[in-house]
């Protein structure tokens, strides 16, 4: 019975909607389609494309065809707001971004002023990858969503595994020095200090963004501080070059990375040969065992030909639609209402939830290694053709990912 | 502390012979030709992108012979059809020409190869660690580049000095109309020029690429660095270029040992004053400005110093 | 009275090469000057050390009485020195116009301003006009200096020299390169604009020479071995062995 | 403003007359910026206009330096950058202290940062010029820019500090909100910039900066020393670039660092000599051309900067002048009534050139889309781009055209060189 109503309801909708179905829901995709990030922005932009094929193809959003409007920021956080702005213009109600905190920071300040100065012609803005704090702490905005874990809770996430390893010892912290490596290497200090406080922090590097070529003295200081464990946020070139100068120097420690995944990362792995030494958190792994999520991977590869590295922007799809249905409008402000405090099952499998207080969505986190896999049918899927993939090593639930927020929500 | 010395002398020394490697080329041209190359780290790019290409058809001993050719034959191309004709509208519009090529490059070699980096490794034959020292490796392959670099000093010196080709290279420079009449066809002298110079930074791309991270912008990351190392050198001095090399490669190694900030030398300052530029300034260590003193260094040698080390003239 | 010039034990050195020995020069106010020497002389590095564009290794030189050694060309310069070049120097994308108003602007007291506009300024367009005037230039103001005769440009090359005023001009071969009526026309300009200034000029053209310079110095291996009248170095022996032996004109 | 080169043929001819002609283009200019947006309504092109106008002040005040004093500069954005981020704490100051500063005078702010770094560096920078001061620029460019990372409690690390340009006094009821009213604000600098550096190009240190661009040597021997000519053009250069990174900040409502960089230096270069140095207008061409190519480009193909490249090699190359060269070039057969015999020659060699154009086009995004994209679509027609129909209709386009062109640009030769010996002939080209 109640699937009939469900039927009659969609075919309602269906008809309902014909007219308003010529009127589709189009989301800007903010981020850089070229130059420097573009092959991760290009990885992110067939992400939420094959996403919005998967929605429409089971009929939209309550009958409005999604449509992912490409807008390349360059990472430039400038160029972002011209792009945000000629979305706007454009008709466009969502935008989504992910590469860059700096681009993050500009268009949360751009939404929440466009939202204030425009009422009626509300944006909202869905963030699925830019993970500095402060986003949903004194920045907060009420038009700002966030789907991946801030760069403090992935560290407490790890940090609360890190504490069951007794093996840890000596921790060594590299990270780029901008906004994010800074809370990244804070953040760990506190964290571990209260946690375990017999783990020593025998170093704590800040370098340059993307402007080292050679890591060796780097290295140097870590064997030289005995570290046995290294922490770090680097990412890109940044990430590769460390590695592989570590490995031609032949130091043995193991690595917890935010990024290890990223572009560029298992090919760099594969290449230094640091097999099993390589961690990385993150909200989602393709060997994750869950029979929906690697189907989903499976066919992602198939048509995409690359990995779900953004299990989070499957969330935030999902979630809208779901957030949707809920309001039943695509009003961005009753969107917005609806995704306040909403659960959801996520893709991995468990339960997480849009806290109200500050717009940050918590879910599990999985701690990964690197190498290669022994059970090619219940792990099936490789990373960037190097015959290695991610295996869980562990999995923090969503109650030990949870931390307070300063945020003080404005709400309209 | 000698452990810490001894590595950071030895990782310093390594360093500079790669950045060595990719300037003497961009020193080559200048002293030449006056041109600052604005696409040599793209010609470099070239190299490691058609090394790493040829790598996976004919392996890397032939990569490195053929892959180097090829783009001094882009370098000789570039100098034919482009800065020749530019040459006459001074050295300005010869330096934007190289400034737009590299825009063009970039974006050719992501259009062909991809943005992610590729998987250009190292030759198994080079794949191991050469010696051991306080229980740091250093592998072969680092050593290779070391002595390539050295053996390019050695033969662009001997060359530049010794050959006629050198001492016809070097009246050209100072007296092209001279040069001209005594028959030598400087147009083709100017090509081979910018030919070989191209050619280095191929061998040096070829050569790097394994070692670092070969993708379509490495070539913006090394740029700047490079123009470092030849001003500061002394701009058109080969000999400067190499002690300029090694001096970069030394001071950002050691500045990366070291931890010091002022704050450790002069203890944290009163927590009550807040965040302002003086504690940002206060808390940064030496390691974390290591790698933007070389433009440090650009800036007060220029000032102090214009024709740079060795240098023996200003523009 | 104060010399305009005075050169006294002056030395040059390049490297190890000694160009300039024991220079010792006088020009009176008023005076036209020539000086002659064969080529290598140090001609040229004797006019490049009284405007400053180089310094000397030691020694002294007075600019009516000032010491200027060691001073900048610019300071020589407001201090009522101008000089011309052997190898013509001009503004060459500005027009001729230009070339001589940029020449005009400081000893007429508009410096560096940035607050008057340079079009409606009386006594600099007056002044500008009466020099293109006097160099013949006048139906070519317009013409970038760059596409100027040869001819053209060593009279703006004058015009730019005298315009600023300077009471000391210094002509480094004005006539070279031109035709025997070019050379003649030129003279006649020189005689005529250095007119209550004092001139001094290096040569090749001994008829040039002759014709206009009230005293003559010969430079010889960065020496100055005789000065004195015209008729005096014509009867000079030294000057005889050592220059006019050798470049008979 | 077309009136106004520096190395003007006619410009005396024109004195007389000239004044009504001059004050009559910035009226008009005036007039078409308060009617642009009446026009073109939407917000897209208000964003674009805006944005335009910031660009304009930008490279007019970069050209002070190369088109000028002959100064290149690697490094011109941090004096824009600087500026930018004064403003920036100003509008903050004076909204959280109640300051009664209303928003339109900020850019003055900007600029006044901008002048006070060149004020500071610019006397050592500008000792030499040539390689050595664009090397200089290269290296200061790079260590602000990273300072400026460093400095956080300044600059706010890479995330920038933000503003809120409504939360200062309103002026006659403008808030400054609607982005309408911001335009108005650019519009307005844009106009008081540009007369203001025309203006000075007509002052007496804008002719020395000439004079010193052309030749510095001879200027010490007219009483000038070049040094100090550098160093005013370089405070100049800061203060306008100053106001355009002021006005940036009231645009954005942010400053960061990525306003120092590298790119934005490149951009006003890029702007300024695709222009051309030698007019005065000639950057305001460039810098709306780059602009609208930036805005535009990037949402037609992913490869604009592989387009950026070519043409910029392309005018380097073939007009160095920029588009203010090759217009101006058109001047005295304009005079002399000549132009109408080069027309036809024109109109034939642009139909291969066009072709030419089109096929290097269709090359570089069959290229660009061969591993998968959406179709070329080319004057409407779609190509595919793994289609060998496509690379066969790139190829006859580029090699046709090209060979084709060859032949009509001859032809165009021959025809200027007749147009000009008549113009010649009449006394309007030297």
């Amino acid at each position: 019975m109640r699937r009939l109503i469900v039927a009659a309801t969609a075919a309602l909708t269906v008809l309902g909607g014909a007219a308003s179905a010529q009127e589709s829901i189009k989301i800007g995709y903010i981020d850089p389609l070229s130059g420097g990030g573009a092959s991760v922005g290009e990885g992110g932009l067939k992400t939420f494309q094959y996403l919005a094929d998967e929605l429409n193809a089971k009929g939209g959003i309550l009958g409005h065809k999604v449509e992912i409007v490409p807008l390349d920021n360059k990472t430039n956080p400038q160029e972002s707001l011209v792009q945000a702005q000629k979305a706007v213009d454009a008709g466009v109600h969502y935008i989504t971004q992910g590469n860059g905190s700096s681009v993050g920071a500009a268009l949360e300040d751009f939404v929440t002023k466009h939202n204030s100065r425009n009422p009626g012609k509300e944006v909202l803005y869905f963030n699925y990858a830019a993970v500095d704090p402060s986003m949903t702490n004194e920045k907060c905005s009420y038009w700002h969503f966030r789907w991946d874990a801030n760069s403090d809770i992935k560290m407490e996430a790890l940090t609360n595994y890190m504490k069951g390893q007794p093996s840890i010892k000596k921790v060594y912290l590299i990270n780029m020095d901008y906004s994010f490596g800074q809370s990244v290497r804070a953040a760990a200090r506190k964290m571990l200090g209260e946690k375990r406080s017999d783990i020593q922090v025998v170093g704590d590097e800040l370098h340059p963004m993307l402007k080292v070529t050679d890591f060796s003295p780097y290295i140097a200081k870590i064997k030289a501080a005995g570290a046995d464990t290294v922490v770090t946020g680097n990412w890109g070139q940044d990430f590769a070059l460390l590695l592989k100068a570590a490995a031609d120097a032949g130091l043995k420690v193991n690595w917890y990375t935010y990024y290890a995944g990223g572009a560029g990362g298992p090919t760099a792995i594969k290449q230094t040969g640091l097999e099993n030494q390589v961690f990385q958190i993150s909200e989602g792994v393709p060997n994750s065992g869950n029979k929906a999520a690697m189907d989903f991977e499976k066919d992602f590869r198939a048509k995409t030909g690359i990995s779900v590295w953004y299990p989070r922007a499957v969330n935030e799809m999902r979630m809208f639609k779901a957030a949707a249905e809920k309001a039943n409008s695509i009003d961005p402000v009753k969107v917005a209402a609806a995704l306040e405090g909403m659960k959801f099952d996520v893709f991995d499998g468990g339960e997480g939830f849009m806290r109200k207080d500050d717009h940050q969505f918590f879910q599990p986190i999985y701690i990964s290694s690197f190498g290669s896999l022994a059970d090619k049918a219940k792990e099936p899927f490789d990373e960037e053709n190097t015959g290695w993939g991610w295996h869980i090593v562990s999995k923090i639930d969503t109650a030990q990912t949870m931390l307070p927020t300063t945020c003080n929500m404005k709400r309209p | 502390m000698a452990e810490l010395i001894v590595i950071s002398t030895l990782n310093g020394v390594l360093f500079g012979m790669l950045l060595f490697l990719l300037s003497s080329g961009l020193t080559v041209i200048f002293s030449m030709m006056g041109v600052l190359n604005f696409a040599h780290a793209s010609f470099y790019m070239l190299g490691a992108f058609f090394g790493y290409q040829l790598t996976r058809w004919i392996g890397f001993w032939p990569a490195l012979v053929i892959a180097p050719l090829l783009v001094g034959v882009v370098g000789m191309g570039v100098e034919r059809y482009g800065l020749r004709n530019t040459h006459k509208h001074g050295h300005v519009a010869e330096l934007l020409l190289t400034f737009g090529l590299a825009f063009a490059i970039e974006e050719i070699v992501s259009m062909i190869w991809g943005k992610s980096p590729v998987d250009y490794r190292v030759p198994a034959v080079l794949d191991f660690p050469a010696f051991t020292v306080f229980s740091t490796n250093y592998p072969a392959y680092k050593i290779f580049m070391l002595v390539v670099s050295v053996v390019i000093f050695i033969a662009l010196l001997v060359t530049l000095k010794r050959t006629r080709v050198g001492l016809i290279v070097q009246a050209a420079l100072t007296h092209p109309s001279m040069v001209g009449h005594l028959g030598h066809n400087v147009g083709r002298v100017f090509m081979l020029v910018f030919g070989v110079g191209s050619a280095l930074a191929g061998l040096a791309g070829v050569i790097a690429g394994p070692s670092l991270v070969t993708q379509s912008d490495m070539a913006a990351y090394l740029g700047p660095i490079l123009f470092v190392v030849i001003v500061f050198g002394g701009l058109g001095s080969l000999p400067g270029a190499f002690i300029a090399s090694l001096l970069i490669g030394l001071i950002q190694t050691f500045a990366v040992a070291l931890n010091g900030s002022l704050a450790s030398v002069f203890g944290p300052l009163d927590p009550s004053l807040g965040p302002s530029p003086l504690t940002d300034i206060w808390n940064v260590t030496i390691a974390q400005i290591a790698p933007i003193l070389p433009y440090l260094l650009l800036v007060l040698v220029l000032i102090f110093r214009p024709m740079g080390l060795l240098g023996t003239r200003e523009s | 009275m104060t010399a305009a010039i005075q050169v006294n034990a002056v030395e040059k050195s390049f490297g190890n090469v000694q160009i300039i020995r024991d220079l010792n020069l006088s020009v009176a106010k008023g005076e036209r000057h020539a000086i002659i020497g064969p080529n290598g002389a140090g001609k040229s590095t004797t006019f490049n050390l009284i405007s400053g564009h180089i310094k000397p290794t030691s020694g002294e030189i007075r600019l009516n009485g000032e010491v200027t050694s060691g001073l900048r060309p610019f300071e020589i310069n407001r201090r009522g020195l101008s000089r011309s070049f052997q190898v013509t120097n001009v503004f060459a994308r500005m027009t001729v116009w230009e070339n001589v108003r940029c020449a005009v602007l400081w000893a007429t007291g508009h410096r560096y301003a940035f607050w008057k506009n340079v079009d409606s300024l009386p006594e600099v367009k007056q002044r500008t006009a009466q020099i293109l005037d006097d160099i013949h230039l006048s139906h070519r103001r317009d013409v970038p200096a760059g596409l100027l005769t040869y001819a053209e440009q060593r009279e703006l090359e004058i015009g730019i020299t005298i315009a600023g005023g300077a009471s000391v001009i210094m002509l480094d071969e004005p006539t070279a390169g031109m035709s025997h009526a070019e050379t003649e026309r030129a003279v006649a300009l020189i005689r005529r604009l250095t007119e209550g200034r004092t001139l001094v000029i290096v040569e090749h053209d001994m008829s040039v020479v002759f014709g206009l310079a009230d005293r003559i110095s010969v430079l010889v291996y960065g020496h100055i071995i005789a000065s004195g009248t015209p008729e005096e170095i014509r009867g000079n022996p030294k000057v005889k062995e050592a220059y006019l032996g050798e470049e008979v004109d | 403003m077309t009136n106004a080169p520096t190395p003007s043929l006619a410009a005396a001819k024109q004195e007389s007359s000239g004044a009504l002609g001059f004050y009559g283009v910035w009226l008009l200019a005036a007039a078409a910026l308060v009617v642009l947006p009446l026009v073109f309504s939407s917000g897209g092109s208000l964003t674009s206009f805006s944005l335009i106008g910031i660009a304009i002040i930008f490279a007019l005040s970069y050209n002070i330096l190369l088109g000028q004093t002959g100064l290149l500069s690697f490094g011109h954005a941090v004096q824009y950058g600087l500026g930018g981020f004064l403003a920036v704490h100003v509008m903050n100051a004076a909204a959280s202290h109640n300051w009664p500063i209303p928003l339109p005078v900020i850019p003055l702010v900007g600029g006044i940062g901008g002048m006070a770094f060149a004020l500071l560096v610019g006397w050592v920078m500008t000792k030499r010029a040539g390689t050595v001061f664009a090397m200089i620029s290269l290296g200061i460019g790079e260590l602000v820019a990273s300072s400026s990372l460093i400095l956080r409690s300044v600059f706010g690390g890479e995330s920038g500090i933000t503003t809120d340009r409504t939360s200062l006094m309103p002026l006659f009821g403008w808030t400054f909100g609607p982005q309408i009213q911001v335009y108005y604000l650019i519009a307005f600098w844009v106009l008081v910039s540009a007369i203001a550096m025309y203006a000075l190009t007509r002052t007496p240190l804008g002719r020395i900066c000439n004079a010193v661009r052309d030749n510095p040597e001879r200027v010490e021997f007219i009483g000038y020393d070049p040094h100090v000519v550098r160093y005013l053009a370089y405070m100049f250069a800061g203060f306008f670039a100053g106001i355009a990174g002021g006005l940036t900040a009231i645009n954005f409502e942010i400053a960061n660092s990525a306003y120092l960089g590298a790119m934005q230096s490149g951009f006003v270069l890029f702007s300024t000599f695709i222009g051309g140095t030698a007019y005065f207008f000639g950057p305001i061409l460039g810098a709306i051309l780059v602009t609208y190519l930036q805005l535009g480009l990037t949402s037609v193909t992913s490869v604009w900067q592989l387009y950026f490249g070519v043409i910029f090699i392309g005018i380097v190359m073939f007009a160095p002048g920029g588009i203010a060269g090759i217009l101006m070039k058109h001047r005295p057969l304009i005079r002399a009534g000549t132009l109408g015999t080069v027309i036809p020659s024109y109109l034939v060699a642009a139909i291969p050139t066009l072709a030419f154009a089109l096929g290097i086009i269709l090359t570089i995004e069959t290229v660009a889309r061969f591993s998968g994209g959406d179709p070329i679509n080319l004057l409407g027609i779609p190509f595919v781009a793994t289609a060998p129909t496509t690379w066969a209709a790139a190829a006859v386009l580029v090699v046709g055209g090209f060979l084709v062109a060859r032949i009509t640009w001859r032809r165009v030769a021959d025809a200027w060189d007749r147009a000009a010996t008549v113009a010649r002939d009449r006394g309007y080209l030297a």
